[in-house]
């Protein structure tokens, strides 16, 4: 493929309730948040693919890239 | 045609089950009570044999909720019930009407208030099947007179509930429903029957409240592959989703209200028996028509000129023919198996132009030929 | 033409069952008009019954009945409720084995039949009394056929019962035949 | 449980919500993470999405019905198996799934729910219990559990809750089963399993109303409420291994029955068949 | 007595829940919905501290019915919903009458009909307070046009619930039941309470439903030694035996219906505000009495007659009084957050003798002072 | 259980019965038979009679009321258990005896029942299960065994029943007991421990509705119907070592549940007691 | 004690509604029936005191002399 | 004398607290009499919040608000909508953070004021904005003291938090103090 390498973490902020869980749960701290709240992506090599943060998210705004098999 | 007409003996309440199922019913739930209950039965033994459905359901509630299920579903359907499963019925009666899934509530009245006597005819619900539920909605309540009527009301009221979507209650009592008479049937080909509108438009398109003032929308049902939405609470606008925006729901309100203001001429049954030239007008419907009219013949005869005028259609109330047909009337005499609930209607309908008086019984018995034969002839010398 | 006929005891008597079959006959067979109204207490068994039918030539204008033409009891309590409103050239029956009647007080005809008592002894049935009734009251009644009983009869009941059933009928328009002349 | 590639995107989560309306749950709401675990379940399923209806109460959970883009349809507070019984019967081909609250599925709808069990009619239940009644502010729900606060059980509830699972099953469920809004898989999993089953299924989703029951009893964020149920959940098998006094506070999950009766809808179904056949047979002889 | 006079900044809701207490109310069941809620919130803090019970019910069935209990039991008792729940409760509110066990329900009205907003005020169930339930039977509707009315109507409700052994139905709706506004509470030994009578003979002699036409028997409750009977379905005698005798039934009817009918005088609240000497008059009730004085204020300053009729006792409705008061008038305004039901009595009560004409809201907004004004203007030109 | 010579005679129990009132069930109907079981169980107890009361629904049994010397009240159909947890928050010293109907209590009236259960209100429910709904005329009821025939099931019931007894306990009840019309003895026992627990009690008494159950499902005379109980009730101990296919047709009949947990009204008197106390503390500081 | 000897058994005829119940149940045949049903007592030197008859009478129209202790 | 105040903002920035408790110290410690109404969305937090609470000598004859005299807003959809709806002399406020204003549009006095962030850094604690923009409310009205409304405070807010709950009073007190010069 020629395209860019996506993230393995995407963050659909239009989307976003600003409700934390993300943020709280992920256990490689891979967001940190804006002034008022908003979760980004601040460590995305850390993560793991573990896709707590897409599971959980209330508002289905989080997108992780699959895991190989 | 007449040729094929059928002779049957049949119990009010069976000649109901099997008007519905005439008119395509096929699917009733319920829970029994008497004296509705032979409806149930009818419907328990038929309508597996025309490939439809019955269910006993745990209450009232759920038999209207399992009706209005099916319904939405896109089968016709129908429950059956008497005064205290009635009131239980109100919440899904205005629900129904909101959400526009047509359904038919038959109430077989009985002695009321409570629990009442069961095996005793009454019309205490008159004014609860326009009035029982929260909220302003459209509704259509009809009221049987006879056995036959019964048969072919049932057919008409499916017919209203599937046309404009809305919840019809059909109204008799257990003189009728445990009476059993010569039901002459006409076959069910001669009979207009009415299923409801299908979307023209693709799943796409198509936005599920959208219709004209006097209207029903067309009806997507589910299963219909439309993802139909808007079976919900009241405010939504005309895709179907929620939010309270004061226009849309004035606009929906008032579109379900015109429903029935702008098919009056439809809806409306009545007869004029002799009233319009009656000095007396006596107002009858359901048991006590036929009453009414041996008791006008017998005032003929001594020469008081009496005559009835019968309501088939209670709700929306005729206020306009009645006030013509009281033309010449002294005096309007209303009797009711109640302490006093059409009644109102009728001095609403009469702004004081002739005196209404009613005739009330509340014992559990009909009012006898002789009762209104004798507040015919009272209202006459006045 | 019209006949008021009221059939009058206690329940589980099958007096409803008859009405029923009388109306239907009248209906479907000799292609009259009938209304059949039973009325009964409380009690799902041994509460007061009470059947009435109408037949008449045309649509019935009037369902209930005030007086009536043929009056059929099978209880005393039936008896001393109905009796006083049989129309003055009317019929009233009762049954032997439970009713003590007084038939000076009846001014039209009367007739005393033992319809249990033969339903029990004859026909080894104590509940084909009501049939045996019926079958008198037709006879009396003139409007519906034998046969026309016989073809619903055959209809609304088990047909292990039809033989005992037809036996009943033709027991009772024979109690009339032998009465009647 | 699916391996972790397998799970269904967000993506096609958003696929299948509706488009035009706005979901107003509050912030970091357990029920918007249930109504993700029904639709990655329903897509997992492979069955026509046409054949699918989703059918709610009214209650936080019961404005669900407005978010999918499947048939829908929302019943009055409590009415949600009455209604779609009628809807089974009538289509008895349809999947239906009702998604609604404790206080509407097991306060005023307790009794369809028993009686909807007790029939076996085909139905996936997925109760999303939060322990209150979160819609009208957060009053006392039969679920709440004894001594906890709700605004109309200010002294803490006196009363002891509802064993949802337990009461399903005595009345009659054939798949029964309890998960919470933190086992997202397992949620998906069972609600998958319910879907299999034709006869009646629970599946009781312990989910985080961070707003009324959270607050009202000190649990933290929506986050905080997600750890504690990741905490003090304990599976059924190691449940049966414990005292009970190490069980209190707990919350049991896991698949309670997987048993099988006849479905009704079936039932009826083939007796209409069956009249049919004696028609025809008549007519034949 | 001024001097005791307390000040609150009250929810209306509270204000009623807080005069509940004040009547005497010890007992609360019900089942939380919107716009009402808070009446039982209040009563689940407050009324542990007084020594009663509150609890929440798993429906408002329950909740109706639980709290017929603790009445049948001797404790004053009320419970609290709105449209949806109110349907629910039908049938348990004409058992109520029937059995003459006295009880308060308080129906904070929402935009209706079905499920309906939860959060707009309406007026939609004005009539279903009268005719919601299966069968005949008095009912009294009280309507509270502010927050302080609510806390002194409470207390009337309950008076006239013991007084009667009747249902008592207190209407309000979301624009009051949730305002805050001052409130002066004159101390509670300043008022009126009723207490419902207790029977003056020993158990032998007492017959739980003998009593005079107008009246209600004195009441012997559960667990007060007299082995007592009579609380059942509809048709019982005076000692309280089942058994459907046309004439005791035909007593009884008539005897509960005259305890409305034999106190008009002591039930009728109404204000003749202006209404005798005007032009226009407006008949209202509940949320719209403001808007209307307002409205009709400043009609005034522009020179047109125009006063306002208020009605606090909607049911029986006072159409004699409100006869007498549109003695000159030009027309008769009806505003109502509803598609038109008090506006029917109006009619009836009027005879024809003045145009009644309606102004109805039902998009969820409060019908505002203009809109009033606009329509008197408009009347007044005819 | 009691030594025969202990038995309450017939005499005392119809000491307290109405002395007005008539009687109109059936001859042979079980109902009477239990009302004069839970009469007896009354007398036995030694409670005062004005610390009784009898609260019945709608139905054959829910005739019941009208027949007792004792404070009585008939409810709405299914309405039983609202009222009587009325009555008992507001007079916790009295004794409540729910006497009922399967569709009353258990159609109609489910809802109330597992709240009730649940809740553990001291109230003594007398469950009179003739497997059918008798006063309307046969119909199907949620009781009526599977493929039996009902005027509403007339090709035979599709559904399954409720086990009453299981169902009361995943609610909560605590103390739960099946006997059957034939027991007299046990049913006099078990309603009489239903009374002494505090809590929630619910006795099952299966009964012949001869008219209408037994007449419909071929059952024969009433004192058939009584036989067909003593001949199929299985105690509970027998059961347990009893493999299912034996069980199928047969009553299983004993005491299910006799725990103990705190009763509602009492908890409720409680925070009474302390709120009291709290502003007569908050006087005295 | 002076009294005539009571029978064991005794029916308040006036009560009973003739449903065979305690013909029927009775393990020693203590009863007959008459014409129309109505039980009698015919072998009263047969009763056992067992009560089932009394246990069993809908009507609370039986009474049985209760055995010595 | 009559006073029609209007807060509007977010469910969850505590409006419907501060209408109340100027009604409350009105009502009960100014002797006046008052009114307050909420109105809000759906939702159950973030949605769009409203407390209108008139204030006046004697009883309100009406208790909504058309049009306002003091018009508070914290929030640019609250701005939007109800910026049109205030009396030409009426005074309209705004939180700084939250609201981008056209101050041009409105006739009467307009005060653009930092609530929030003061909660936020002065106080370090966002939630008591409201109470900061109460004092500034009261202050303009000028007919309900400080004190009054501090008796109020401090029966309505949990011990723990009173002090800082009166320091923001006095917060926003000060900021119209400044202002108003
Ligand atoms: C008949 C009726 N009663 C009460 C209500 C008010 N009501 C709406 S939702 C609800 C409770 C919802 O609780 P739950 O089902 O647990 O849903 P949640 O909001 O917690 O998701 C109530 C009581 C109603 N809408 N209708
Ligand atoms: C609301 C309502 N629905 C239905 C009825 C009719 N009804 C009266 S009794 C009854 C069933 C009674 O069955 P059950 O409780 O088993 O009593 P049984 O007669 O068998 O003793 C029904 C459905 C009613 N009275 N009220
Ligand atoms: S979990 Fe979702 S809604 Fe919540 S903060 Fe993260 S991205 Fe936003
Ligand atoms: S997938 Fe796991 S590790 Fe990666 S961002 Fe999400 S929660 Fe963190
Ligand atoms: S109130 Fe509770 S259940 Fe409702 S949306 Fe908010 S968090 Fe969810
Ligand atoms: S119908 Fe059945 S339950 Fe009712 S009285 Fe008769 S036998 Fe008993
Ligand atoms: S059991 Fe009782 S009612 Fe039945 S026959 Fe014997 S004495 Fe009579
Ligand atoms: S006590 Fe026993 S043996 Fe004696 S008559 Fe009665 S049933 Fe027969
Ligand atoms: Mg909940
Ligand atoms: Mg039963």
């Amino acid at each position: 493929m020629n395209r860019v390498a996506t993230p393995k973490v995407q963050i659909l902020t239009k989307l976003c309730k600003r409700c934390g869980i993300c943020v709280e749960l992920c256990p490689k701290e891979v967001f940190g948040t804006d002034d008022i709240g908003t979760p980004e992506v601040v460590r995305p090599d850390e993560c793991t693919q573990c896709l707590s943060c897409e599971l959980h998210c209330p508002e289905y705004a989080i997108e992780v890239v699959r895991p190989e098999e | 045609m007449a040729s094929k007409t059928k002779r049957f003996f049949m119990l009010g309440n069976e000649a109901c089950a099997a008007g519905a199922i005439a008119a395509g019913v096929r699917f009733f739930a319920g829970y029994p009570i008497t004296p509705s209950t032979e409806i149930a039965e009818y419907m328990a033994r038929e309508l597996p044999r025309v490939g439809g459905q019955f269910i006993q359901m745990e209450d009232e509630l759920a038999g209207i909720g399992a009706v209005i299920g099916a319904s939405a579903a896109g089968v016709k359907a129908m429950t059956a019930t008497s005064g205290p499963g009635f009131s239980l019925m109100q919440e899904f009666i205005s629900y129904s009407a909101v959400v526009e899934i047509p359904c038919v509530v038959v109430n077989i009245m009985r002695g009321g208030p409570g629990g009442g006597a069961a095996t005793v005819p009454a019309q205490g619900d008159v004014m609860q099947a326009r009035w029982g539920t929260q909220g302003d909605h459209p509704v259509i309540v009809l009221s049987a007179a006879t056995v036959p009527e019964m048969y072919y009301l049932t057919i008409k009221a499916v017919n209203f509930s599937e046309k404009y979507r809305i919840p019809v209650i059909l109204l008799s009592d257990e003189s009728i429903g445990h009476l059993r008479e010569t039901t002459e049937i006409r076959p069910t080909e001669s009979m207009e029957i009415v299923n409801r509108r299908k979307p023209d438009l693709p799943p796409e398109q198509f936005e599920p409240l959208k219709a004209d003032m006097g209207q029903a929308p067309p009806m997507a049902c589910i299963g219909d592959g439309y993802r139909v939405k808007g079976y919900c609470r009241l405010t939504r606008n005309e895709r179907g989703d929620p939010g309270a925006v004061p226009d849309v729901q004035d606009r929906l309100m008032r579109r379900q209200e015109s429903k029935i203001t702008a098919n009056l001429a439809d809806i409306h049954m009545f007869e004029d028996m002799g009233a319009g030239e009656a000095d007396v007008v006596v107002l009858a419907h359901g048991s006590n028509v036929r009453t009414a009219l041996c008791a006008c013949a017998r005032a003929r005869e001594k020469g008081i000129r009496a005559g009835v005028f019968k309501i088939t259609t209670l709700w929306p109330f005729p206020y306009a023919p009645l006030n013509r047909a009281i033309g010449r009337a002294k005096g309007v005499l209303v009797p009711e198996l109640n302490l006093g609930q059409i009644i109102g209607e009728v001095e609403r309908a009469c702004k004081g132009r002739a005196p209404v008086v009613g005739l009330n019984k509340v014992d559990g018995t009909l009012i006898t030929i002789n009762e209104i034969f004798d507040a015919i002839v009272e209202l006459n010398k006045s | 033409m019209k006949h008021e006929i009221r059939l009058s005891g206690l329940g589980g008597q099958g007096l409803v069952l008859a009405g029923r079959i009388l109306g239907e006959a009248a209906t479907i067979h000799e292609n009259l008009y009938a209304v059949q109204k039973q009325s009964y207490g409380p009690e799902a068994r041994g509460g007061a019954s009470r059947s009435d039918v109408i037949i008449a030539d045309a649509e019935v204008d009037f369902p209930y009945i005030d007086e009536a033409d043929i009056l059929l009891t099978m209880s005393q309590e039936a008896y001393a409720k109905y009796a006083g409103r049989v129309r003055p050239e009317g019929i009233l029956i009762v049954d032997d084995l439970f009713v003590r009647a007084e038939p000076k007080k009846h001014p039209g005809r009367f007739f005393s039949l033992d319809f249990t008592r033969l339903a029990r002894n004859r026909l080894n049935n104590d509940i084909v009394a009501n049939i045996i009734a019926l079958g008198a009251v037709a006879g009396l009644l003139g409007v519906v056929s034998r046969d026309s009983l016989l073809k619903v009869i055959e209809k609304r009941v088990p047909s292990r019962f039809i033989d005992v059933n037809t036996e009943a009928l033709d027991l009772g328009f024979s109690l009339i035949g032998e009465d009647k002349g | 449980m699916s391996a972790l590639h397998k799970v269904v995107p967000a993506s096609e989560i958003r696929k299948h919500l509706s488009k035009t309306a706005k979901r107003i749950w509050c912030p970091g709401c357990g029920t918007a993470i249930a109504m993700g675990g029904m639709i990655r379940a329903m897509v997992e399923s492979k069955i026509p999405e046409k054949e699918f209806a989703v059918i709610t109460g009214i209650g936080c959970t019961g404005r669900a019905h407005a978010y999918v883009d499947y048939d829908s349809l929302q019943t009055p507070h409590g009415r949600t198996l009455p209604v779609a019984t009628g809807i089974k019967l009538a289509r008895p081909g349809m999947h239906l799934i009702v998604f609604s609250g404790d206080g509407d599925l097991l306060g005023i709808g307790g009794n369809h729910f028993i009686h909807a069990a007790r029939r076996n009619i085909g139905i996936t239940v997925v109760l999303v219990n939060n322990f209150i009644y979160g819609m009208t502010g957060g009053q006392v729900a039969p679920t709440t559990p004894t001594a906890d606060t709700a605004s109309t059980a200010p002294y803490g509830n006196l009363e002891e809750p509802f064993d949802t699972c337990a009461l399903a099953m005595a009345a009659g469920a054939t798949y029964v089963a309890r998960t919470t809004a933190y086992h997202v898989r397992q949620m998906v999993d069972f609600i998958g399993e319910g879907i299999k089953n034709k006869g009646f299924s629970v599946i009781e989703v312990l989910s985080n109303c961070t707003t009324q029951y959270g607050r009202m009893n000190r649990k933290g964020s929506s986050a905080q409420m997600l750890k504690w149920f990741q905490k003090n959940s304990v599976s059924l098998k190691k449940a049966a291994d414990l005292p009970p006094e190490k069980l209190s506070g707990k919350f049991i999950t896991g698949e309670f029955v997987t048993g099988k009766r006849g479905e009704l809808s079936a039932r009826y179904h083939e007796l209409i068949t069956q009249k049919n056949k004696e028609r025809v047979d008549a007519h034949e002889a």
